[in-house]
């Protein structure tokens, strides 16, 4: 097989995984715009905030050591204990389920039957209050996140397909990181199917997103659900933030990844899970692709900012109801 | 004659003049599709030819008369005009006069021309038509709805103007308006009779001229004022004020768009001369009162405490007295957080001069305006005197008299207390009704005003107490005023209407009406829940309430020693409102007592038979003509009455 | 202080639908003019004017701007950032090529190209709503910002890949460059910000307002009484784009004098200006000014707390900034969704009641 | 029955006068053997009438008979798969809703459609927006003769406003009206389009009577000081029959019955469509 077609494939490879990571984002948004209509912008930040809070709890961090210090003139800067990786997984899901509750209690409880428009500029601010809390609390310096994870590129893989190409192939150049961020992703995926479909509060939830009146009328606690979702939301941005984290250091730019996601969104629709999947990989593919084929040698690079957009704009303007919206009849 | 010579003869004499001096100045507005829309004197003057030309080319002869019904428009001010301009006689009647009365006036001048508003008053006029085989033709202002009507005798007031444009007669114009001399004949106005029949009032140019010309040289008024024209037409104050006066200083007339939106388009004007019955003034005190009810705590309160300082200080403020410069202080802070925003919101602010007349006006009412800082001023006047008798000059305000004699005029009260009066305002006779002018104007030009009175030592102004033939005796001899204890009652903001019965017996009972707006209001606020108007009117508390108004006047009576034995002994609460449809008042409100008398007389003997309460059946009128019965039992109610013993000591 | 209205009548259809048919409000809207053309200049020092009025200005601009799009004709726009750049680099790529054109063309000029491209990326609105909007604007921000960054010729190959104001003057005074004078800074900017809102406000009272606005409360119905719903969006996205370009030809040219896109025009520059609107008061040109106040002066005001009063780090205040204008907003949304403008509406009907409360 | 361009001339001639007087003209809409469907849902089938100058014609059926499936068809909201829409004598092409509403075609619709964000003058001035064609620049700096028409406009939309009595809420943001005011602001919003056929969708639905009287006044005022042809849909028997000159009934997307009120009333499968449900 030709070396480039072979690289091409890689790069298909690659983009997968990617797209598995956007799909995970995306359907952190998609959990609680179906079921509260809240377009989250802040999800991006919840990530960041998570993994902040992940490894100043592992490296046993003071909270607002710099605000302490400045105030009272202390230098407090750690407690002097590690904590270990799982242990600290589980207090920082604690801390993001409370999260997810005082942004129910506070914020939207005050905001039911807004427009869609104020509920996401809401989630706008709520973003900015989430980047700075974190900062206060960890700092904003550049943090290593190392959960004793593989890394580096997998030898296996690379000299098991090395035999497929000529003699300038080396075989799949992929990180094991990728490889286990794509599994982890995958089994939240899944199980976040299973529970939505067969756990009591899944359908719950889903009767929310279907009808707030019906559900309220059996019974369902909305408030509950929200702070559900939310927390839900939360879980998904730790994953997504110890995987980007781990790969590319805790910082600001982790936030982005919700700008992945959008695309997403749009391709797949803001209420369907599998279209947040599939869509997802596409864009993933898409992109790398596109980059691989034109962005790097012809546009200078860095296509990935944008391709994502235009691609599912394009889509949208011949398909405005999504991958797997039905057709709108509009009535009078 | 003064203007005579001044080539001011008559109305259209004067409009001539101020298109000439004025041209460009506004002259008349009316709010009409959304905006006010206005007319400078000199198109005004354009309109009324147009109008002039096309009643001639209808075939308005000399000394026709024309009648005019419909609200207050400027085309039906321009009509009154350009009817005399084409030598008719415009004769203005009430645009909520019912059909009869229409009949009866326009049979009684029979006018052979109406000009009238809308569909309304043409469907009152053709009700009637048959018995007026004089009226030739209908004009009307408004087309809404009048599409299918049979035009042969019917005309749209477009029309009218668009033929005279065409083809009005210049020569034939000129001729007419050239025979107009003072003592042709300016108006006619059906005066609303208290008791007889309504008597047709003659003015003549000259009366109307004089006394506006008198007026405005009194009140210093300038072609700079504003007036909102919203009384009634067909009533002389609104004549004089919005044609004599405006036409003689040229002020500009401001017309509302309707009944309903009068308080806006008051304040939208914000008139600088300002005329209004104690009635209007009483339903916007009402109304400041009910509003400021549901205001927050720190509002009402800061309102509540700057109106007494305006109640203590506004009234010297304003005559000019001097006081503390504490007090001074605050009432102009006061003026900053309240009375100015008040007086804005209710459109009062720029009123330069005010008056209030028709009726005697109750003190707190009165002084409530005039703290405000309001010129608020009385006037006391009468159809037969083109209005001005009596009138307050700045300074020289009292809530209890009514003014000195108006310049050009002579009083005399003769001793059985009537007050006469000689003026150049004085009527030219009741429209054929020698016998009535007779009685009333003797050859001297002396004229009964029916009012007795006597004028005040130390103001040395004119105080009303009654009608002369109201004022009778009692069983007992003493003097018996009922009017004079009725305003003292209906000074209540809950009693609407009180009749005071007495002459020849030996005691004083009342009929009262309760005013639904604010004892509703006050029935609203201590949740009392009723279902009608009578209910309210015989509600246990309300009867108290009103007991206490009645002890309290009964307390003030008996302090003038003449008046002490009118002092209310027993009173009930109407179950209806007294109304001008079953003929129980008139249309400017004034009591028919002797109507009232027979219509209730069941009531009347319970009240002096002792009995404490009466089953009474009576007939009322709907709005829509159809008549009904209602039924109620109602309660009497004895008195507290202060004795000259109790005086004594 | 309370409305004086009795007197202040319309006698026509003109004088009834102006800016400010109250005479009170007409007064303080000249005495407000008066301040700002006729004091301010000569008082300004560069501490005010790079700190608040200049700033104030420029994204008073683009706040009118984008309330156009979002505010009167409801299409929501993330691409302000993106826009702005448009307009930056036009005006740029204008003044290196012909130096000797008047700069004041030049930046309306750069607003017409900006006006273009923004009716260009406008397009899909016709099939997509709401968020789906909102996010494909962010194509736009994205691929803008890219593009400028990636293609050399719009920074005129540049080594540092920014682009830097030259000098150019207006009556021999330079307005940008190194040795810009303050005031003369704030006078081009106010004739801009004076202009945009007129313009603007004509605009949105007279039949074009209204189309926008039947199509932002109800397409459906806007399209059956005669309303070309492309047309009328796309007008709206051009009009809006052009006076973002202008604000961002003023950002880079007047006030900043040298740019490096990815940092200035980010997608945080499109945020802040909707937040401006939002919090200033949709559909309304008060709010514009109102919302770029306030954002402008925030940072400011937490700056002088938190540095020169309490002696913090930067850096710590930076984050405290972050915390202080997310809760702001929260609040504000749950406070008043309708923004400033709506407060300013209610006390000014209070004031017009006065003492009344209806 | 696709009547030739011949055929519709000789139409012209004709009309006819009503009992009170009025002369009613040429055709000037005629729906030929029209054919709507939704998927496999069939709206309207095959259903062919027409609307005459200056008369005023009903639409009525029991719920969900298509009538106002018909109504859209009439404003070009829906495209009939089948069937010819000629109006003004042309044949009318697939049009947009907003050329249709060009062509001077206004319309209510059944559950209000005003702009909440605005007041009712600005919500009528809409009304107006086909009368207005000052270019951007004109108005941007309120040239006079943007000035000029906004005032010409303004003064057709007070006529409006004045002749529907809505004088008191003309500064009013519509979303703080009452229901019944909401119609009546709907109704000046299409009046002041000047059209030459107005469609009402259920004008006085959820009415009191008083409203509904106001409301009925007023539609035959228009017609009458107007001239406007009106096409309406409407539950209220009494109403329609008082009201309309002419009356198609529907029924399941069938056309059941045509004719003057009378006819319609003693027509035996009107009578079987309304059986059980006389007022709706």
């Amino acid at each position: 097989m030709p070396a480039d077609f072979l690289y091409g494939v890689e790069v298909v490879l690659n983009g997968l995984m990617a797209g598995v990571m956007y799909a995970l984002v995306a359907l952190g948004f998609v959990l609680i715009f179906k079921a509260s209509g809240i377009f989250n912008f802040a999800q991006g930040v919840m990530a960041l905030f998570a993994a902040l809070t992940l490894v100043g709890i592992m490296q046993g961090q003071v909270p607002f050591a710099h605000l302490i210090n400045e105030i009272f003139g202390t230098e407090v800067h750690h407690f002097g204990w590690e904590v270990p990786a799982l242990l600290a997984i589980l207090l920082t899901l604690v801390v993001m389920i409370a999260l997810a509750w005082s942004i129910q209690k506070f914020l939207f409880k005050h905001l039911v039957g807004q427009e869609p428009i104020i509920l996401f500029m809401a989630t706008i601010g709520l973003a900015y209050f989430l980047e700075g809390l974190g900062d206060l609390m960890w700092g904003s310096n550049i943090k290593t996140l190392d959960l004793g994870l593989p890394q580096g590129g997998s030898r296996w893989i690379e000299d098991a397909t090395a035999g497929l190409g000529g003699d300038d192939f080396y075989g799949f150049f992929i990180d094991k990181l990728d490889l286990v961020a794509t599994l982890v992703a995958i089994v939240l995926v899944l199980s976040l199917i299973a529970f939505s479909q067969y756990t009591k509060h899944g359908r719950a939830m889903r009767a929310v997103a279907d009808d707030h009146q019906a559900a309220l009328s059996v019974g369902i606690s909305l408030n509950f659900i929200w702070v559900l979702v939310w927390s839900l939301a939360g879980l998904v941005a730790l994953v997504a933030g110890v995987m980007w984290g781990a790969k590319s250091g805790v910082q600001f730019s982790l936030s982005l990844i919700a700008l992945k996601a959008l695309p997403v969104l749009m391709l797949g629709g803001f209420t369907s899970i599998p279209g947040a999947i599939v869509g997802g990989l596409i864009i993933g593919v898409g992109e790398k692709l596109f980059e691989y084929t034109i962005g790097a040698p012809f546009l200078g690079g860095a296509t990935e900012n944008w391709f994502a957009y235009m691609l599912a704009l394009m889509f949208l303007v011949f398909r405005p109801q999504g991958l797997f919206g039905e057709k709108i009849i509009e009535r009078v | 004659m003064t203007q005579a010579a001044a080539g001011l003869a008559s109305l259209p004499a004067l409009l001539a003049r101020n298109a000439k001096l004025y041209g460009s100045k506004a002259a008349y507005r009316e709010k009409e599709f959304g905006i006010w829309q206005t007319w400078s004197w000199a198109q005004a003057l354009e309109e009324v030819d147009a109008i002039a030309y096309g009643l001639i080319d209808l075939g308005v002869q000399r000394g026709d008369c024309v009648a005019i019904i419909g609200r207050n428009r400027p085309a039906l001010y321009w009509s009154g005009i350009a009817v005399q301009k084409a030598g008719g006689i415009p004769v203005p009647l009430y645009q909520d006069a019912s059909a009869e009365e229409v009949a009866y006036a326009l049979g009684h001048c029979n006018a052979r021309y109406v000009i009238a508003g809308d569909q309304e008053q043409v469907d009152k006029v053709s009700d009637v038509s048959d018995q007026l085989p004089n009226l030739a033709h209908v004009i009307y202002l408004d087309d809404r709805g009048m599409r299918k009507y049979d035009h042969s005798k019917l005309t749209s007031f477009k029309e009218i103007q668009k033929r005279g444009r065409e083809h009005g007669d210049q020569k034939e114009l000129a001729r007419r308006e050239a025979e107009l001399t003072p003592d042709s004949t300016c108006v006619i106005l059906y005066t609303s009779g208290t008791t007889s029949r309504p008597k047709g009032v003659v003015l003549s140019n000259h009366n109307v001229i004089e006394t506006a010309k008198n007026s405005s040289e009194f009140d210093k008024l300038s072609n700079k004022e504003e007036i909102l024209a919203y009384l009634p037409m067909a009533w002389v104050g609104d004549y004089i004020f919005s044609i004599g006066q405006a036409l003689w200083t040229g002020f500009c007339v401001n017309c509302p768009e309707s009944q309903d939106t009068m308080q806006a388009d008051l304040r939208e004007i914000g008139p600088t001369y300002f005329f209004a019955p104690p009635q209007v003034f009483e339903r916007q005190l009402t109304s400041v009162m009910i509003r400021m009810e549901d205001a927050g705590k720190f509002k009402k309160r800061m309102f509540d405490h700057y109106m007494k300082v305006a109640k203590r200080v506004g009234p010297t403020l304003l005559d000019g007295g001097d006081v503390s410069f504490k007090d001074k202080l605050s009432y102009r802070l006061g003026k900053f957080f309240v009375y100015e925003p008040l007086k804005d919101t209710l459109g009062l602010r720029r009123i330069r001069v005010g008056y209030t007349a028709g009726e005697a006006i109750g003190p707190e009412l009165f002084d409530f305006f005039r703290s405000l800082g309001i010129n608020l001023k009385q006037l006391y006047g009468q159809t037969e005197a083109t209005v001005f008798i009596t009138q307050q000059p700045d300074g020289g305000v009292s809530s209890d008299t009514v003014g000195v004699p108006s310049p050009g005029v002579e009083l005399r009260i003769d001793d059985s207390g009537e007050v006469f009066y000689r003026s150049p305002g004085v009527f030219v006779e009741y429209l054929n009704n020698p016998e009535s002018t007779a009685s009333t104007k003797a050859q001297d030009g002396w004229v009964a005003t029916g009012d007795a009175g006597f004028i005040e030592d130390k103001t040395g102004q004119l105080r009303i107490i009654d009608r002369v033939k109201d004022v009778g005796k009692m069983a007992d001899g003493s003097l018996f005023a009922p009017k004079y204890v009725e305003n003292k009652l209906k000074f209540y903001p809950d009693v609407l209407e009180a009749v005071v019965f007495g002459a020849g017996r030996d005691k004083c009972c009342a009929f009262i009406n309760i005013d639904l707006t604010s004892v509703g209001n006050w029935a609203e606020r201590n949740n009392i829940a009723y279902a009608s108007y009578q209910e309210l009117s015989q509600h246990p508390q309300v009867l108290d309430i009103i007991a206490g108004h009645v002890n309290e006047v009964n307390q003030s009576i008996a302090e003038d020693e003449m008046l002490a034995g009118c002092q209310i002994h027993r009173f009930l609460v109407l179950h209806k409102e007294l109304d001008a449809d079953d003929g129980e008042i008139t249309r400017t409100r004034k009591v028919r007592r002797g109507v009232i008398e027979e219509k209730f007389s069941d009531l009347v003997n319970a009240l002096y038979d002792g009995s404490d309460s009466i089953y009474t059946e009576t007939e009322v009128t709907y709005e829509d003509g159809r008549k009904g019965k209602i039924t109620a039992t109602l309660e009497i109610k004895d008195a507290v009455v202060v004795t000259a013993a109790v005086q004594a000591a | 202080m309370f409305y004086r209205e009795a007197g202040d009548f319309k006698t026509s259809y003109e004088a009834d639908n102006q800016t400010f048919p109250i005479a009170f409000d007409r007064y303080r809207y000249w005495f407000v003019l008066a301040v700002a053309f006729l004091v301010i200049p000569f008082v300004i020092n560069d501490y005010w004017a790079n700190a608040l009025l200049v700033p104030f200005l420029i994204y008073a601009i683009a706040a009118i701007g984008l309330n156009i799009l979002t505010g009167y004709c409801g299409q929501v726009s993330l691409g302000t950032g993106g826009f702005m750049a448009v307009g930056a680099y036009a005006c740029y790529k204008l003044m290196t090529a012909f130096p000797d054109i008047n700069i004041l063309f030049h930046i309306l000029l750069a607003g017409g190209i900006t006006a273009i491209v923004g009716a260009a990326f406008g397009l899909p609105s016709l099939r997509i709503k709401g968020f789906y909007l909102a996010v494909a604007t962010l194509a736009a921000q994205f691929f803008l910002v890219w593009m400028f960054n990636k293609v050399p010729w719009f920074y005129n190959n540049s080594a540092s890949g920014q682009i830097s104001a030259p000098e150019r003057t207006v009556f021999n005074v330079p307005v940008t460059g190194p040795n810009t004078e303050a005031w003369a800074m704030y006078l081009v900017c106010l004739v801009f910000v004076t202009l945009s809102a007129i313009i603007a406000r004509n605009m949105t009272r007279g039949s074009m307002g209204r189309k926008w606005m039947a199509i932002r409360d109800m397409d459906i119905a806007a399209e059956i009484i005669g309303v070309n719903p492309l047309r009328a969006k796309l007008s709206a996205f051009a009009i809006s784009s052009f006076f973002v370009g202008i604000s961002g030809a003023l950002f880079f040219a007047v006030y900043l004098g040298a740019v490096e896109v990815g940092e200035v025009f980010g997608i945080t520059k499109s945020f802040l200006v909707l937040f401006m609107i939002i919090i200033g008061g949709l559909g309304t040109i008060f709010g514009a000014f109102a919302g770029a106040a306030f954002l402008v002066c925030l940072p400011v005001v937490l700056k002088l707390i938190g540095v020169d009063l309490f002696g913090w780090p930067p850096d710590l205040v930076a984050h405290f900034q972050l915390v202080i204008v997310g809760l702001l907003i929260m609040f504000f949304l749950i406070k008043e969704p309708h923004g400033f403008a709506q407060l300013w509406r209610v006390a000014k009907e209070k004031l017009r009641l006065w003492p009344f409360p209806y | 029955m696709n009547t030739p361009v011949t055929e519709l001339q000789q139409d012209n001639a004709d009309g006819y006068i009503t009992a009170d007087g009025r002369k009613i003209g040429s055709v000037m809409m005629d729906l030929r053997s029209i054919t709507l469907r939704f998927g496999g849902v069939i709206a309207i089938q095959d259903i062919s009438f027409d609307i005459r100058q200056g008369e005023i014609r009903a639409i009525i059926g029991p719920n969900g008979a298509g009538k106002s499936s018909m109504l859209n068809v009439i404003s070009g909201f829906y495209q009939p798969q089948q069937g010819e829409v000629w109006f003004l004598g042309k044949k009318r092409p697939p049009l947009k809703p907003y050329q249709v509403a060009r062509q001077g075609i206004a319309r209510t619709f059944q559950n209000i459609a005003l702009f909440e964000g605005m007041t009712v003058l600005d919500n009528v001035m809409t009304g107006r927006l086909n009368h207005m064609k000052t270019g951007w620049i004109a108005q941007s700096i309120w040239l006079g003769s943007a000035n000029k028409e906004e005032r010409i406009n303004r003064q057709k939309v007070e006529e409006i406003i004045d002749f529907l009595e809505i004088q008191t809420i003309r500064k009013t943001p519509v979303g703080r009206l009452p229901y019944g005011l909401k119609k009546r602001v709907e109704l000046a919003r299409a009046l002041a389009a000047e059209p030459d056929l107005l469609l009402l969708d259920e004008p006085m639905a959820g009415m009191n009577v008083e409203e509904k009287e106001d409301m009925s006044r007023f539609i035959l005022d228009a017609n009458d000081e107007y001239g406007t042809t009106i096409a309406l849909i409407e539950h209220d028997m009494g109403v329609v029959m008082d009201l309309s000159d002419r009356v198609v009934v529907m029924d399941y997307g069938r056309k059941i019955g045509d004719g003057t009120p009378d006819e319609v009333r003693n027509n035996e499968e009107v009578i079987a469509a309304y059986l059980g449900v006389p007022n709706d």
